[in-house]
């Protein structure tokens, strides 16, 4: 690996990274929501 | 106070885009290392975020087990997981710095190898509170928490030694050996930036707990009703 | 005083009832035997080559059979929830704790006592250092290892799967230790290097983490 | 002594809006209610009625989700625990020892090393100390009286006792119900959780229903029965 490809690697996977677990976060919290509306309409 | 919050966000976004900028285009290119250099801006703020993570998460562990509150759980929890997070981004950042400046993806020096036991306790944390049930899981995490936080500075006196004894592989440059102002400079923007970051990502995080402590409340308010069985 | 008295009276207990199933030790030397052997076809080793990766191989066999004895402590336990007997009474948890950690770590030093012959014949070992210097890594370093286990044996006993618990918990902690033990006894075994410092890490681990056990220890108990 | 619900005494066990959830699932569902001391209260309830988790709460043993128990006058159980006596669902012995020897080993738990205190608790349940075959080998009858001599070795003032009948012959649990009639008209307090209130009418005082969580009812037998079996008095 070259320097410049490994410096492209090594910030494509810190946003990578990054933006997966906040994916992951906005996933729960969907979930948290549909189940808290779920909640209300049908306790 | 969601405003703030929001407003919080965009400017860590602005934050990280001016550092970026920096870290790629403002800051030169070192002599020796040429631009694989560059990848410390990220590797190194991401270590410490990451430290500052399991930091709190000790914090918030010990106030856990002294006041029993959820707030202090929840932020533990929050911190443990993002700090993970920042952790693997070290780890993955780390051997790509270091194939093409050593020749070596991996070596078992003191930071690399006490960062891996790190990450490690941290895995271990996670999956225990995955596999605790109920009212249990905070009191045996915290307790782990504890005996992790206490445990990585043994791992890196011992690790230190055990590299002085077994000299390692060629370990040019290093990032201390005196930076140029500019490359001081794009270095602290990234910092900061990348601790906006964990702040960020630790407040969603501790929403998420927070809110599904909320649904749990609403499903216990309903099983007390009498409507669950 | 009291503390004491029930300390005694559990760790006897204990040793009794061990001596009556013999359960922990059979399972231990049984297990600990086959990671001998298997180590021994998979690496094949000259007598000099196995003088420098013997503190490896016989700490991992003695780790191995140790969670088997840590899981066993806790499991007498639960049988009957006789658990719950002790935890009602006013005993001070702390004592509970010795006792097993004390219990577990006679069980273990009694195996290593055992084994240590065989690693000599099938390795063909001789140490070059003094070897009053391994008997010392041997007793601090099985301590580290059975303290932190007792403690988190008591923990995973709380989750689900318990079993695969343990190891996932202790291992990660005792890296620090095992580092210690394996890097002393090769240094003792070749004469190549001093064993003091890992020592002395070693005390400074055990010290550490029976101070932490004994401070959260009753925590762990009463989570329920 | 009168059959009065509410004793002027101070209660032995205040109950105050007591929650217990497992997961998503209120085992307890706000419970307040008091018991008074020298009584026999006998809990009764259908499986998952939550009898045996209130008893677990009461012991100690288990943290409320909400709410608080106060024992003989105080919050902190464990200030309290040498006057306080459980019996669990399981029989809480160590099979692989002799009766003595279990009994010997819990005696010392509460500071008490003369061996007379295991052997006496032995023979009021009606087993021989001498024996020595271990726990193992008992029969469920044995095992039940070890059990409950277990809880009551230390002389406590409160005992809660979780099916202390089950898969146990008639002959023990009437040796057993007598005990207990025995120990409460010495002053003490005793709770049993049974779904098998047959086999101890005859010494209870109150009959305490429980259904999904709560306390639905209580009754007070009125009229002491002399501790002959007498199965008139069956409130149902």
């Amino acid at each position: 690996m070259t320097g410049p490809e490994a410096l492209k690697a090594a910030y494509i996977v810190t946003w990578v990274v990054l933006l997966g677990y906040l994916g992951t976060l906005l996933g729960r919290f969907r979930k948290v929501r549909e189940e808290m509306k779920d909640l209300k309409r049908n306790p | 106070m969601k405003q703030l919050f929001i407003a919080f966000i965009v400017l860590t976004l602005g934050l990280l885009a001016y550092s970026t900028y920096q870290a790629l285009y403002v800051a030169p290119t070192e002599q020796t290392m040429g631009d694989v250099q560059r990848i410390f801006y990220y590797h190194v703020p991401s270590a410490w975020t990451a430290g500052v993570c399991f930091l709190v998460n000790f914090l918030a562990s010990v106030v856990y087990l002294w006041k029993r509150n959820t707030a202090s759980d929840a932020l533990a929890a929050a911190s443990a997981e993002v700090g993970m997070t920042f952790c693997t981004i070290v780890l993955i950042t780390g051997p790509i710095w270091a194939r093409p400046v050593w020749g070596i993806w991996w070596t078992w020096d003191a930071r690399l190898t006490t960062t891996l036991v790190l990450w490690l306790i941290y895995v271990s944390y996670l999956m225990l509170r995955r596999f605790s049930a109920g009212g249990q899981t905070q009191v045996l995490a915290a307790a782990l928490a504890i005996f992790g936080f206490v445990d990585v500075p043994i791992v890196y006196m011992s690790i230190r030694w055990f590299r002085t004894q077994h000299p390692s592989p060629v370990m040019g440059g290093g990032e201390n050996s005196g930076l140029d102002p500019v490359m001081l400079q794009a270095f602290f923007w990234n910092l900061l930036s990348f601790t906006c970051v964990g702040i960020v990502l630790m407040v969603l995080r501790y929403r998420l707990q927070r809110l599904e402590e909320n649904v749990e409340a609403k499903h216990a308010a309903v099983a007390l009703q009498g409507g669950s069985r | 005083m009291t503390t004491l008295s029930v300390t005694r009276a559990t760790l006897h207990k204990d040793l009794r009832m061990e001596w009556r199933s013999k359960d922990a030790i059979n399972s231990m030397l049984f297990f600990a035997l086959l990671v001998v052997v298997i180590f021994s076809f998979a690496f094949n080793p000259t007598a000099e080559e196995s003088r420098s990766i013997a503190g490896g191989l016989v700490w991992v066999a003695f780790l191995f059979a140790a969670v088997v004895a840590l899981n066993q402590t806790w499991a007498r336990e639960l049988r009957n929830q006789v658990l719950d007997a002790y935890r009602v009474s006013p005993a001070p948890p702390n004592a509970l704790f010795v006792a097993k950690a004390l219990g577990n770590f006679l069980f273990v030093v009694v195996l290593e006592v055992l084994m240590t012959p065989l690693f000599v014949v099938f390795y063909n070992l001789r140490s070059v250092g003094p070897v009053w210097q391994l008997v010392v890594v041997a007793l601090l370093g099985t301590w580290a290892l059975v303290v932190n286990g007792t403690f988190f044996a008591a923990l995973s006993i709380r989750t689900r799967s318990r079993e695969i618990m343990l190891p996932l918990l202790l291992f990660p902690i005792s890296i620090p230790a095992v580092l210690a033990m394996v890097d002393a006894t090769t240094s003792i075994l070749t004469g190549e290097a001093s064993p003091d410092f890992w020592i002395k890490m070693l005390a400074v681990y055990d010290l550490v983490f029976t101070a932490v056990c004994l401070l959260l220890f009753e925590s762990v108990l009463n989570a329920e | 002594m009168t059959g009065t619900t509410d004793s002027p005494a101070e209660p032995v066990i205040v109950l105050e809006q007591l929650v217990k959830f497992f997961g998503r699932f209120a085992a307890l569902r706000d419970i307040s209610d008091r018991f008074a001391a020298g009584r026999l209260y006998v809990v009764l309830g259908d499986n998952g009625a939550g009898k045996s988790t209130l008893l677990r709460v009461v012991a100690g043993l288990m943290e409320p989700s909400q709410g608080s128990v106060t024992l003989l006058g105080t919050r902190k159980l464990r200030e309290v625990a040498h006057r306080v006596g459980y019996m669990g669902h399981a029989p809480l012995l160590y099979d692989e020892l002799s009766g003595m020897e279990n009994l010997r080993y819990f005696a010392g738990l509460y500071g008490l090393h003369n061996d007379s205190v295991g052997s006496n608790a032995m023979q009021m349940v009606g087993l021989d100390p001498e024996l020595l075959r271990r726990v193992g080998q008992y029969s469920q009858g044995m095992r039940q009286r070890l059990s409950l001599a277990r809880a009551v070795l230390h002389d406590p003032d409160l005992i809660l006792l979780d099916e202390p009948f089950s898969n146990v012959d008639v002959h023990s649990a009437r040796a057993m119900a007598a005990v207990l009639g025995h120990v409460r008209d010495n002053g003490k307090t005793i709770v049993v959780v049974t779904h098998q209130a047959a086999l101890i009418e005859g010494v209870a005082d109150d009959f305490v229903h429980m259904s999904a969580g709560q306390i639905v009812r209580r009754e007070a037998v009125l009229r002491r029965a002399v501790t002959t079996n007498s199965g008139a008095e069956a409130v149902r």
